[in-house]
């Protein structure tokens, strides 16, 4: 089976920063980006410590957090 | 099962009369909150539909039932409820979302003297207005006006049948000289009846939008369950019932809305005539008021002044180019109805720089025959 | 016999709208009339006086309401009262004998007055409450606004239950009419 | 969205309409991901919900669910919803929306709809304000909070909304928040699947409205739900809730009782 | 104690200048549920009335703010709330009671688009009609219509005078154009405003009858707590304010309540004209709508058109005769009003056979100066 | 009434009114008694008492008292009564209404008044139907009952009224029938005299629409009152309440907090 | 001072009969008038036996009993 | 100098609403001028895009909307995208330097397009949300739609506690305003 991780739709972030704040395993970080619609969208730091715990999914009130089949790999 | 249509004739109320006729129309459901003189429609329907397996409840109040009527129609069923002034002032907030929803439904106001608490137990027509202009933003409503017990029943069913074909609330406009009136009544025989249904859609779910409309301006109606899964909502929304606040959307949503009822006018007027063919003077009434009338022009016939009698009964949308013509050869015209002045400006409107003469009733009674008369005679002294 | 007006005036408990209703009934179902009937009462929630009027008629009935009754039933003091005075000239207003007790002044040689002991008759019927029947008999007798046959009918019609008791009050009113006439 | 990527929960949500209306951090867009897993995890048939929502940045939700949904009027959510429980007893009917909408203008129908055991499942998102209209106090609100129409503090005292419901006549009574999204999401499928009148409440953060006001952060509101909330097993009366200090959430009221419906189905068949 | 009056010069938006206007006509009671467009009048208020101790409550809903404005008024107090359409719809019935026992009040409704929750933030003219026509049975309002902040100010001042000279609700339909506009605004001195305060009673309460009034028609009115121990009710009452149901005391309360203010018409109405004198087409406006209308007439008359604005300042009472009197020596009138034709009927009716174009505008904007320009020019083309 | 003649309580009744249009045997004049004759023993000024009352046979009750007294819209006595009672705190506002009026439409408006505190004294005449619309159920009529609306038994559970109003925050909440005239007196003296939102539910015969329909005479309903009931001081939840067989009746809630108008006239004090 | 007794105002009577059930003392008794509104009023048989409790006035839903001065010894 | 239309877009939290207030409240206020302001938002309930519109005169404005601004100042590339071709012709486009990322190939040739760092700018000054005051000073510069000190005064009115931060930020903005006009 294809492996999973972590994604961020970048559209669909509205920047609330939850992600970055409350992954248990600090996968997020903020970044510097200023997107069309005038927000922050975090970063993925550390794609390796994601335990695809699938908090982040589920906090982020903006559906711009999947879990997916990892392409490069797939 | 108990027989839904109780084919016979029978001597009763207007009140009975109009839960029959909501019956004989497919009514699946109704809720209502008691209101002298509308109750007796909910306590009809409340024996009646257990057995026939139609949805009753009584609500905690008026806009509690006007909301779970509007609900009942979205999920497929005819539904209706009965109120007086006081509910309908209560209702029309939400009567509003169903015409932007484009929620069949039937409203029926027995009628009784306002304003406010007013007369509880006696009739009016005061109430004329209210159904055209009482909800905020531009709407077009349909509204009967039964003149007998018979009428109770027949156009209750014609209400519904209008409210299908048109998807919009249409009301009924009686009042407590119909509803607690007792005549007989006769019930054809269920294939007898004529009964619209909404329109349905013919596209697969995938492709249908619940908002688009033909030449017709009637988009067919999905209900909750079918499988269409589609949204709807009060707010300004396109075709596939989206909100959406464009200027376009909203010019294009009301037009719609307005339009589909006034250009089908013509097709939705129903008015009877006595005596017009040659007439001096034309009377224009309605419901219990136009029997006044009626009487009122037999006498003047009688005593050889040409009088005609315009009954009106349909009286939303107004029939502007018919009342423009039948007036046309007279010398003027006499509205007679139980308020202080309402649709008389719609006829003043209509049938300019003919003079217009108005005879308001306030209180209980219609006017007397000879209240009519005496207008009559004066005008064509 | 074109349009006739019959006003049943008392209060409430007695029938007087359940009256009303098997006349006119009697008349729109029974007997080939046109009929209708209104109802009305006072500013009680429920008892104190009530009123129904009757109109029959062998053309369709416009006007719905009655001015001046071609007959008035009075089953108390004060429907006598208020409606005597609006029975029209030559007109006959029939009284509840023990309820209504009136004096010859207070009759208007116009009209026609009938006294029908409803109360008592339908005491000895054993139910009180059959003195509208009695007095719609004597109505029936004393007018011959529907035949007796239609109200007979009329009242299998309302009580399919006491159908004998209440026709047996009503032959009792139009004896007690008959009587009078 | 781009074309390509297929989100996990495109078939239960209108992707057409996303982003939604919703501010940064809102919560909002939290229940409304705990409702729709909540749906996918039980296998449910999409044709056979209906969402119904009154008016207000939590009515919006229904306008993002691939069901049958319904935008109705504010404060009237309910009685919509009654007509249509009784008229298709084989849907389940869902209501989402906010406190103002269910308890300020609603407040009655919510009562009765308790009171009738309407079988229904009914999310309130309780953001301890009026959100769409700008934040301003209501029923919910804590003494002495300012809002723009309490600029000195507000002077009046909040409901409870579980307690209040729960002695209307619910058959299913929860609070959670919005910090804990699997509890909610096992709520969310009790309800589903239960037969009655059921509530929750979901506390949630107004993040621009409510958040701006207090000087808070979304990411310190969201603390707060985490650090001062309290999973306890209380009857409602108890189930107190002060946001500065203590809330307690949990599931509070879980009985079976005839609904509506199934009495009135009863009704039928003995009238006839 | 804070300044009532704030006198001075502000750049502010209409809401803040309506609050501002309530507080200098003296209003001692607001209740309001929150609505956009017209929060932002209660978030003024709940800020300055604490300090002036001035009653502010947010209510449950609108039904219950209106009804408590209408407690608060029978208490003595000047009470005003603010809303917008479907507010509006929901307060019909208590309005009528308003109505009914003759309680001063003043109602502002800060129109959206419509119909049902339509365009929350968008301005619109859509509900003109139901200001009028709203409440069930029989009954006459006024209504005043600002088109600019200055206006939210002023005519706010005015509605409360009107509404306690006349002892009656009056409207201020003010839209979300208006609302929330910045434009300057001047506040005059205390003393340079006019205000004025209900009749009160000049007989010992063991004379008074709180519904007997003189040829003014307008009854002098005691407050809750002055000794007077009167009773109200919407129901039909006599002078004493006693339920009775008879034709003729209903036939008399009605007609007073509705003449009271129909007698009035020309004291009532408030209207400001443009280049009037010698036009051709009358174009007739309020609102923000007139903004856009005062534009095209210039604009026409720099072109050598003949044209002319009647800006209605007052809706209700309608002014026909005025409007007759104006429309004579025109070829045509043009109504140009936000929404898809309802002031324009009452236009019609007015100054029929003259013929009516009716310009309809729907979704945020008015009409741009152009669009009026081109009817102009059409007509005198 | 005859000239001659002067009655007890003339000066507290508009005596030009009597007889009351209520039916022979109904409860509803032995409540106006109770009302007036409380006033009358605690000496209160007649000029500072409002009396308020929305629509129904109860609502009629406003009418006879020699107070200023407004008779409103269906359901929205409490709202008036709230404008009267901030507008004029130097006035008592009492409001006497019936369980249609206060609990079917009325809902929301009361249990906002409770957690509001508003001060004023609200008198319920419970006589478990719409006895004015011809006694159709209401929110308070006992399971399976007949009326005109429910022909085949009422399908609705009642809410207790004291249980939902004590759960909204009043401060004074009891529960008597007019066959106990001294003790609904003495909760009346104490409802006037309170400071806070006090409730009074009174169960009262219906005669002609309930007691009819259930085919009791007058005098067979009052002895039930006698019978039936408990006097009990529990708390409001378990003050049960099932007609046929037990009324638990008593003063259930008497406590003190600041009233919303104690809290406003502090707010601006704190403002100025 | 003036002796007190019971008193029937019979124009408000509506004949409901509870001051002829709950009077503690059977004052009351059933009368055969019928008056003009078709009420039958209560009879006072037994006045003597009143002990003026107020029961029967607080219990009377149409004002019509009160205790009144006895003018006969006045 | 008649009608003056300047249109100031990007999205909220950016201080835009109030630019515009500061604008027109300078125009009508001190510099004794007739204005408005108008405002609007997008579909979101808060954040997301929002413009406001100010109209200067020196006669009464009657019709209050914009359709077609002498001066837009974009602060963000959407803002940019929606409105720079609404401009009319000679018109002048103002848009932030970071936010609003335009090739030559966007720009029409019969307007004028002037590029301010305001977002930099603000940051140097230490405080990121006076950058609508920096695009405000440059709006005076470049239009000299009111005087300077007029909008200095404004500044006051509205920020009677952070007036010195403002200032200096809007002076800022009018220096570089002045650089490209
Ligand atoms: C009849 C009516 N009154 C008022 C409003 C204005 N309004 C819209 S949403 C809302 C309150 C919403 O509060 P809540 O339900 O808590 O939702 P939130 O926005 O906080 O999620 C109000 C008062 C309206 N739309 N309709
Ligand atoms: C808006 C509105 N809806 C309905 C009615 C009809 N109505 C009048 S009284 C009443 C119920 C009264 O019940 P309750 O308050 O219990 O008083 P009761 O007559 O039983 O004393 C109803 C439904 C009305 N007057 N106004
Ligand atoms: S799935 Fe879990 S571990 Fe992975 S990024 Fe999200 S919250 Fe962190
Ligand atoms: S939680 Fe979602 S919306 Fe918030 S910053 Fe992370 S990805 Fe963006
Ligand atoms: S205003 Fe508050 S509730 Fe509404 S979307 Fe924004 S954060 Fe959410
Ligand atoms: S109907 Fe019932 S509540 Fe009304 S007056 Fe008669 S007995 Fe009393
Ligand atoms: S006062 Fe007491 S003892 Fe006397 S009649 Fe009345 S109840 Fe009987
Ligand atoms: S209690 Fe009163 S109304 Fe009833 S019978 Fe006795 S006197 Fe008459
Ligand atoms: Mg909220
Ligand atoms: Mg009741």
């Amino acid at each position: 089976m294809a492996k999973q991780r972590i994604k961020l739709i970048k559209q669909l972030c509205k920047g609330c920063g939850y992600c970055i704040e409350f992954c248990p395993n600090n996968v997020f970080e903020k970044s510097e980006e200023i997107t069309e619609r005038g927000v922050t969208p975090p970063r993925i730091k550390n794609p390796d410590k994601c335990t695809l715990c699938g908090l982040c999914t589920r906090l982020c009130p903006d559906f711009a957090l999947i879990i997916e089949e990892d392409e490069g790999d797939g | 099962m108990a027989n839904r249509v109780l084919t016979g004739t029978r001597f009763v109320h207007g009140d009975w009369a109009c839960a029959e006729g909501a019956i004989s129309a497919g009514c699946g459901y109704y809720a209502a909150y008691p209101i002298t003189p509308a109750t007796e429609i909910a306590e009809r329907i409340a024996q009646r539909f257990p057995v026939l397996g139609g949805k009753f409840i009584q609500f905690e109040d008026e806009i509690g039932a006007i909301a779970s009527v509007i609900g009942a129609s979205f999920s497929g069923l005819k539904a209706m409820t009965a109120t007086s002034g006081p509910g309908v002032s209560l209702m029309l907030e939400n009567i509003g979302l169903a015409v932007m929803t484009e929620a069949p439904c039937v409203i029926v106001n027995v009628m009784r003297g306002g304003p406010s608490t007013g007369q509880p137990t006696m009739g009016a027509q005061g109430d004329v207005m209210q159904c055209r202009w009482g909800m905020h933003g531009d709407v077009e409503t349909i509204a009967l006006a039964p003149q007998s017990v018979q009428e109770m029943y027949d156009l209750t069913v014609e209400a519904f049948n209008l409210s299908e074909a048109y998807r919009t609330p249409v009301f009924l406009l009686s009042d407590a000289n119909i509803g607690h009136l007792y005549e007989r009544l006769t019930i054809p025989r269920e294939e007898e009846l004529t009964l619209v249904d909404r329109k349905r859609p013919t596209l697969p779910p995938s492709e249908y939008l619940p908002y688009r409309a033909d030449e017709s301006l009637v988009p067919p109606m999905a209900s909750f369950g079918d499988g269409y899964r589609f949204y709807s909502t009060g707010l300004t929304h396109d075709e596939k019932g989206y909100p959406d606040m464009s200027v376009e959307t909203q010019d294009k949503l009301v037009r719609r809305l307005c339009d589909k009822i006034r250009r089908n006018t013509d097709k939705i007027t129903m008015v009877e005539t006595l005596m017009t063919d040659d007439c001096e003077v034309l009377v224009v009434a309605y419901g219990i008021a136009a029997r006044s009338a009626a009487t009122a022009v037999k006498q003047a016939r009688e005593r050889g002044l040409k009088a005609g009698l315009l009954r009106l009964v349909s009286l939303w949308p107004f029939p502007d180019k018919l009342l423009e013509k039948m007036a046309e050869d007279a010398k003027a015209v006499i509205v007679a109805e139980m308020n202080y002045g309402q649709l008389v400006r719609e006829v003043e409107r209509a049938v300019k720089p003919k003079p217009v003469r108005f005879l308001p009733k306030l209180g209980e009674n219609p006017h007397t025959p000879g209240e009519i008369l005496e207008a009559i005679r004066r005008i064509d002294a | 016999m074109t349009r006739r007006e019959i006003r049943i005036a008392g209060f409430g408990g007695q029938g007087v709208i359940t009256a009303g209703y098997v006349l006119a009934n009697a008349a729109a179902i029974h007997d080939g009339q046109y009929a209708l009937m209104t109802q009305s009462y006072g500013p009680e929630a429920r008892g104190g006086s009530c009123k129904t009027d009757v109109i029959t008629s062998d053309k369709p009935i416009d006007y719905p309401k009655i001015s001046s009754p071609d007959c008035l039933v009075a089953m108390s003091i004060d429907a006598f009262a208020t409606f005597a005075s609006t029975v029209m000239d030559r007109g006959i207003v029939i009284y509840e004998a023990s309820l209504v007790d009136i004096s010859k002044n207070d009759m208007d040689p116009n009209k026609n007055y009938h006294e029908i002991p409803a109360v008592a008759t339908a005491n000895e019927l054993g139910n009180p409450l059959t003195a509208n029947m009695v007095m719609l008999g004597a109505v029936q007798a004393l007018t011959g606004v529907v035949k007796a046959e239609a109200l007979a009918a009329s009242i299998s019609d309302r009580f399919p239950k006491r159908k004998e008791l209440n026709l047996k009050a009503l032959r009792r009113g139009m004896e007690l009419g008959r009587l009078q006439a | 969205m781009t074309e390509e990527m297929k989100h996990p929960l495109s078939d239960y949500l209108r992707m057409d309409r996303l982003p939604h209306i919703w501010c940064a951090g809102c919560g909002l867009g939290i229940i409304l991901h705990s409702y729709v897993e909540a749906i996918q995890e039980l296998s449910m048939d999409l044709d056979k919900i209906v969402t119904v929502s009154g008016i207000g940045c939590a009515g919006r939700a229904s306008g993002y669910v691939n069901t049958d949904a319904f935008h109705t009027t504010h404060g009237r959510a309910l009685p919509f919803a009654t007509g249509i429980s009784i008229s298709r007893p084989d849907l389940k009917t869902v209501v989402i929306s906010g406190d103002g909408d269910l308890f300020a203008i609603g407040g009655n129908h919510l009562i009765h709809a308790a009171r009738r055991n309407v079988d229904m499942l009914v999310i309130c998102s309780n953001n301890f304000n009026y959100g769409m209209t700008g934040a301003q106090y209501g029923p919910t609100t804590p003494l002495n909070t300012r809002t723009p129409t309490s600029p000195y503090g507000s002077i009046e005292n909040p409901f409870n909304l579980v307690a209040l419901v729960a002695s209307s006549g619910a058959t299913m009574v929860s609070r959670w928040t919005v910090y804990h999204v699997y509890h909610l999401k096992n709520a969310i499928k009790k309800g589903l699947q239960k037969k009655g009148f059921s509530f929750i409440e979901v506390i949630s953060p107004c993040t621009t409205g409510f958040g701006r006001l207090n000087k808070q952060t979304p990411i310190e509101m969201m603390r707060q739900l985490r650090d001062n909330t309290k999973i306890m097993k209380v009857h409602p009366m108890e189930a107190t809730i002060d946001p500065s200090t203590e809330i307690i959430i949990g599931d509070f009221v879980d009985v079976r009782k005839p609904t509506y419906g199934e009495i009135l189905r009863e009704l039928e068949a003995k009238a006839r």
